[in-house]
């Protein structure tokens, strides 16, 4: 499969969601030791508000269905958190606005375009304890791979790793900042939320794919 | 330790809109819950005045809610607990506000506001609302060293700024001449605060962090954020004492000043001990010749039941005393 | 738990005195204290107006402090913590707030406050002082049953006899009239208080009395005195609904009744939990048919950081309703 | 002895302000059992201040002394206990009105008419859980015996029974009765000081007569 629709798009944020929900606890379990406690509760929330309102388009272009999770998230979430992961998906509306389908040089484009946008507006850095040092590294793995088939794991496999750097790190962002020291040893939550992410698109890409061989 | 695990409410997920439900019930004459959920004046100001705005996350009420009204702001865009509102409501606030002379987004630094507000002017762009603007306000001498202030984080001194901004966009000033009135007072206004216990979080009903019986912590931020560290709980004059000077020194207060003083209540200080507080506030401003021109002592913005209080001064002339003694009517903010 | 051990004080024995000299100083445009320590109008009321003095046990800051001012109290004595000032105080008092029509002694109903009051109206007699009366006022449904009113204690509904009657004594009404008046607020406000926590003694630093985490106590009076037992804590809908039933009962308060409610916080409850309790009570009250005239939330007549409420109705007429809406300006109590 | 100058009535009044003070953190203790701790120290402080008042006093009459002592009490303590107390000597002051020296006929008058004052003002009968309990008994039995010398001590035990009476009883007046049964165990910290102002008087007049002798 080379190319991606409007319907494979929709299935994949439902494969997130699901993932996302399936880990609620876990999220907030992380944020309560880093943060206030509440990342799994209000990312899922907004995951599932997601899914519902793509339900309600009734022949959606891969630019809106980005549009409408970058809003779904912006505004069901709120905070810094709503801010950054609505960016991400905002700012991969330009590089696909118009297409019908989308290719692997789409999808590197607007994940490139998605984690210049976190970055320029969250001014985190790899290193800082966030998304980011989840997100970056799986951008980076996903465009190395020509072949979109392995850029999935590639992409899901770092996300993975980036996430359980965080553990060690002391964090420069968000409210975990304020724990200092006490925060080494706990895993970030924006930025396992990125793992679950693209592992949950990696998942979708498998069995999808092996539906169709 | 003064952290309630139990709180009395209902379904923690409705605690902002039951809340935002049972204020403006209350307060019917003054602020008003739109179908958008926004809290917005029961009788908007007149038609050419500038509008003022504010987004932020619920848990520190009376602000912003108690805000509302005559010769302060406009609408109130209300997040969850401690979290700010998405850039889409913040629009819709925007859009509700407007009163044909513009309207001004004011932020209380922190990362969740400053983003939302961000993404929202861009909306207004995007939609082609011009004669927006926002302002990022700040205080905190905690959060930052001086020569960094915008950096720092915005606290309860921010006060200065609603009141006075408040009184001003009553009058005919444009956007341009609010947002330099707002940088005037925040440009004059120095915060340090100080807790002696933490609080539970409403919705999860945990204990925010760990705080000994005997200890305090100065510097710490209006959701609990970490200060200049902990140190053994002193007296009252002591506790003046240690936090007066950094302040002063920072902008700096200078004899022959004039200022407004405020003690802000995080939650659950008495107001005996702010009183006890102020005394020692009073002493050693004029001792340095520092003259008081008014003071206001109790909960603006508060932390929950944090036990803990916030030392706020702004540096005023003459515009700033006539705006500040203007008269006002939020459900939490009146001044005859 | 929430009662909090250090309290931001300096010398125990100095408690009162420093927290008259703080809130005098950061109020100085409404209060004044004179040599005597008693708390008075910076600017007196116009002579040939009938006067108003309360004594009353420090520790329920802002009361009675706070309501001294216009529209408001002229004189407060204020005792020790929670101990009522003794009886030549109180005529020093008396002596202070005359303007020529009389003096009203407000008595909130507490052994203390009741005994002084009686010696110090003895006090007058002795020193041919007439015109001077005193009233009793209890609001406290909890405290003895109905029928046996004159026996319940002063709790935070007395709020409404303060408003009106400082309200009613700027007009031209002799002694007996606001006697009366006093009278007449008192005997349609009923008031039930709870809490979930209790708190220290700011003299000796002991907690007042012990509290489970997981329980609540419904009646509790102004010092932590016991009230109707002790329960498993609920949450605010249904500790409403457990409350407002016999307050509508006591008066009764029927539909097509207006009234004014009033929910005082304790100390450490939260806004964001006073309004989401009061939420409750507004459906309430219109469900039994109730229309609510004005409704005041906050922290008026305060037992230290206790975490608790007390609820408070008041029937009101067009003559109330005046009273209640006219100006007042304490440091604690304004209506614009 | 059988006749009470001033200068003897003075003492009795120090003698009572030093075992008052004497005993200070005791009484604090049984109010911190039963209300808000702070019996000792405000009783002492009212008896130091009543003796300090006392030496300004050039020459002061019976009824002047126990006038100035009803009012430091009354003034320096405040609340329920400082009226009671108060009354307790303000009521004694009409009977001994103009005398020079006090037979023990006077004594037997400004008890009885210290009691009723009490009781009136207080409300609280034989039973309550209140000073009365000490005080009743100790007028009751001073005025019982028509020789002082046997009355003081007679007065002193009986104040010291009702004191000790108190720790059974459940409280129906002061904050004590706010703690229902749980006050039951608890001596009456106001009766307790009944009780030592008697054995201060009784060690007084006992001293006093035997430097006579
Ligand atoms: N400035 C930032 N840049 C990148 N990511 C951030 C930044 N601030 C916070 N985050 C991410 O947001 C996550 C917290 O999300 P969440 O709990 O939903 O928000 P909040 O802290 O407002 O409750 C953090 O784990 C972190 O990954
Ligand atoms: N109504 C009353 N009648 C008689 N004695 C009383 C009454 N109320 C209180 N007392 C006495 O007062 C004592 C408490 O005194 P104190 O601690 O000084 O007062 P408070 O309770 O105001 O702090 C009680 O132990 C009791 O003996
Ligand atoms: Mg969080
Ligand atoms: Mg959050
Ligand atoms: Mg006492
Ligand atoms: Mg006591």
């Amino acid at each position: 499969m080379r190319e991606i629709g409007s319907d494979n798009l929709k299935a994949m944020l439902i494969a997130i969601a699901g993932r996302i929900a399936d880990s609620r606890e876990r999220l907030n379990r992380l944020d309560a030791a880093l943060g206030d406690g509440d990342h799994g509760a209000s990312i899922s929330a907004a995951f599932e508000k997601t899914v519902a309102e793509l339900a309600r388009l009734p022949d959606p272009k891969p630019s809106e269905i980005w549009l409408t999770t970058a809003r779904c998230l912006m505004n069901g979430m709120g905070g810094a958190s709503g801010a950054l992961f609505g960016t991400l998906f905002l700012k991969g509306v330009a590089p696909i606005q118009g297409k019908e389908r989308l290719v692997k040089a789409d999808f590197d484009e607007l994940w490139a375009a998605g984690l210049a946008g976190v970055k320029a507006r969250g001014k985190a850095e790899i290193g800082d304890k966030t998304m980011v040092d989840a997100l970056q590294p799986a951008v980076l793995a996903f465009a190395a791979n020509d072949n979109i088939a392995a850029a999935w794991p590639a992409a899901a496999e770092a996300a993975s790793n980036g996430a359980e750097s965080t553990r060690e790190l002391i964090a420069r962002q968000g409210r975990a900042k304020y724990l200092g020291e006490r925060g080494i040893g706990h895993q970030d939550p924006g930025a396992t939320t990125i793992a679950l992410m693209f592992e949950a698109l990696d998942s979708y890409w498998r069995e999808m794919t092996n539906g169709k061989t | 330790m003064s952290a309630r695990a139990h709180k009395l409410i209902n379904q923690p997920q409705n605690i902002v809109s039951e809340m935002l439900d049972g204020f403006c019930a209350a307060y019917g004459d003054i602020a008003r819950l739109t179908d958008e959920g926004l809290v917005v004046r029961a009788t908007p100001k007149a038609p050419g005045k500038v509008a003022l705005v504010i987004g932020c996350g619920s848990g520190h009420e009376p602000a912003m809610i108690g805000w509302i009204g005559e010769g302060l702001f406009d609408v109130n865009i209300a997040g969850e607990i401690f979290t700010a509102p998405g850039p889409e409501r913040i629009l819709q606030g925007i859009k509700a506000a407007d009163r044909g002379a513009g309207v001004l987004v004011c932020v209380s630094h922190h990362a969740g506001d400053l983003l939302n507000a961000e993404l929202a002017l861009e909306l207004c762009e995007l939609e082609g609302i011009a004669n927006v603007d926002m302002v990022v306000l700040y205080d905190d001498i905690s959060s930052a060293p001086k020569g960094r202030e915008p950096e720092r984080r915005g606290t309860a001194g921010l006060f200065f700024v609603w009141k006075m901004l408040g009184a001003f966009c009553e009058g005919d000033g444009d956007l341009a001449a609010a947002k330099a009135l707002a940088e005037k007072v925040r440009d004059n206004t120095r915060s340090l605060a100080m807790s002696l216990s933490s609080c539970a979080s409403p919705v999860t009903g945990q204990v925010m962090f760990e705080m000994p019986e005997d200890e305090m912590e100065i510097g710490m931020g209006l959701h609990g954020e970490m200060g200049m560290g902990r140190q053994k709980a002193l007296s009252a004059g002591e506790t003046i004492d240690l936090m007066l000077p950094p302040i002063l020194e920072d902008l700096p207060f200078q004899a022959g000043d004039e200022v407004l003083v405020l003690l802000n209540n995080s939650g659950s200080l008495t107001l005996m001990e702010l009183f006890i507080l102020y005394k020692r506030v009073a002493e050693k401003l004029a001792e340095a010749g520092i003259r008081v021109y008014r003071s206001w002592i109790g909960p603006y913005a508060t932390t929950q039941e944090m036990a803990g209080f916030a030392l706020s001064l702004c540096r005023v002339d003459d515009e700033l005393k006539a705006l500040w003694d203007a008269r006002a009517n939020g459900a939490y903010m009146k001044q005859l």
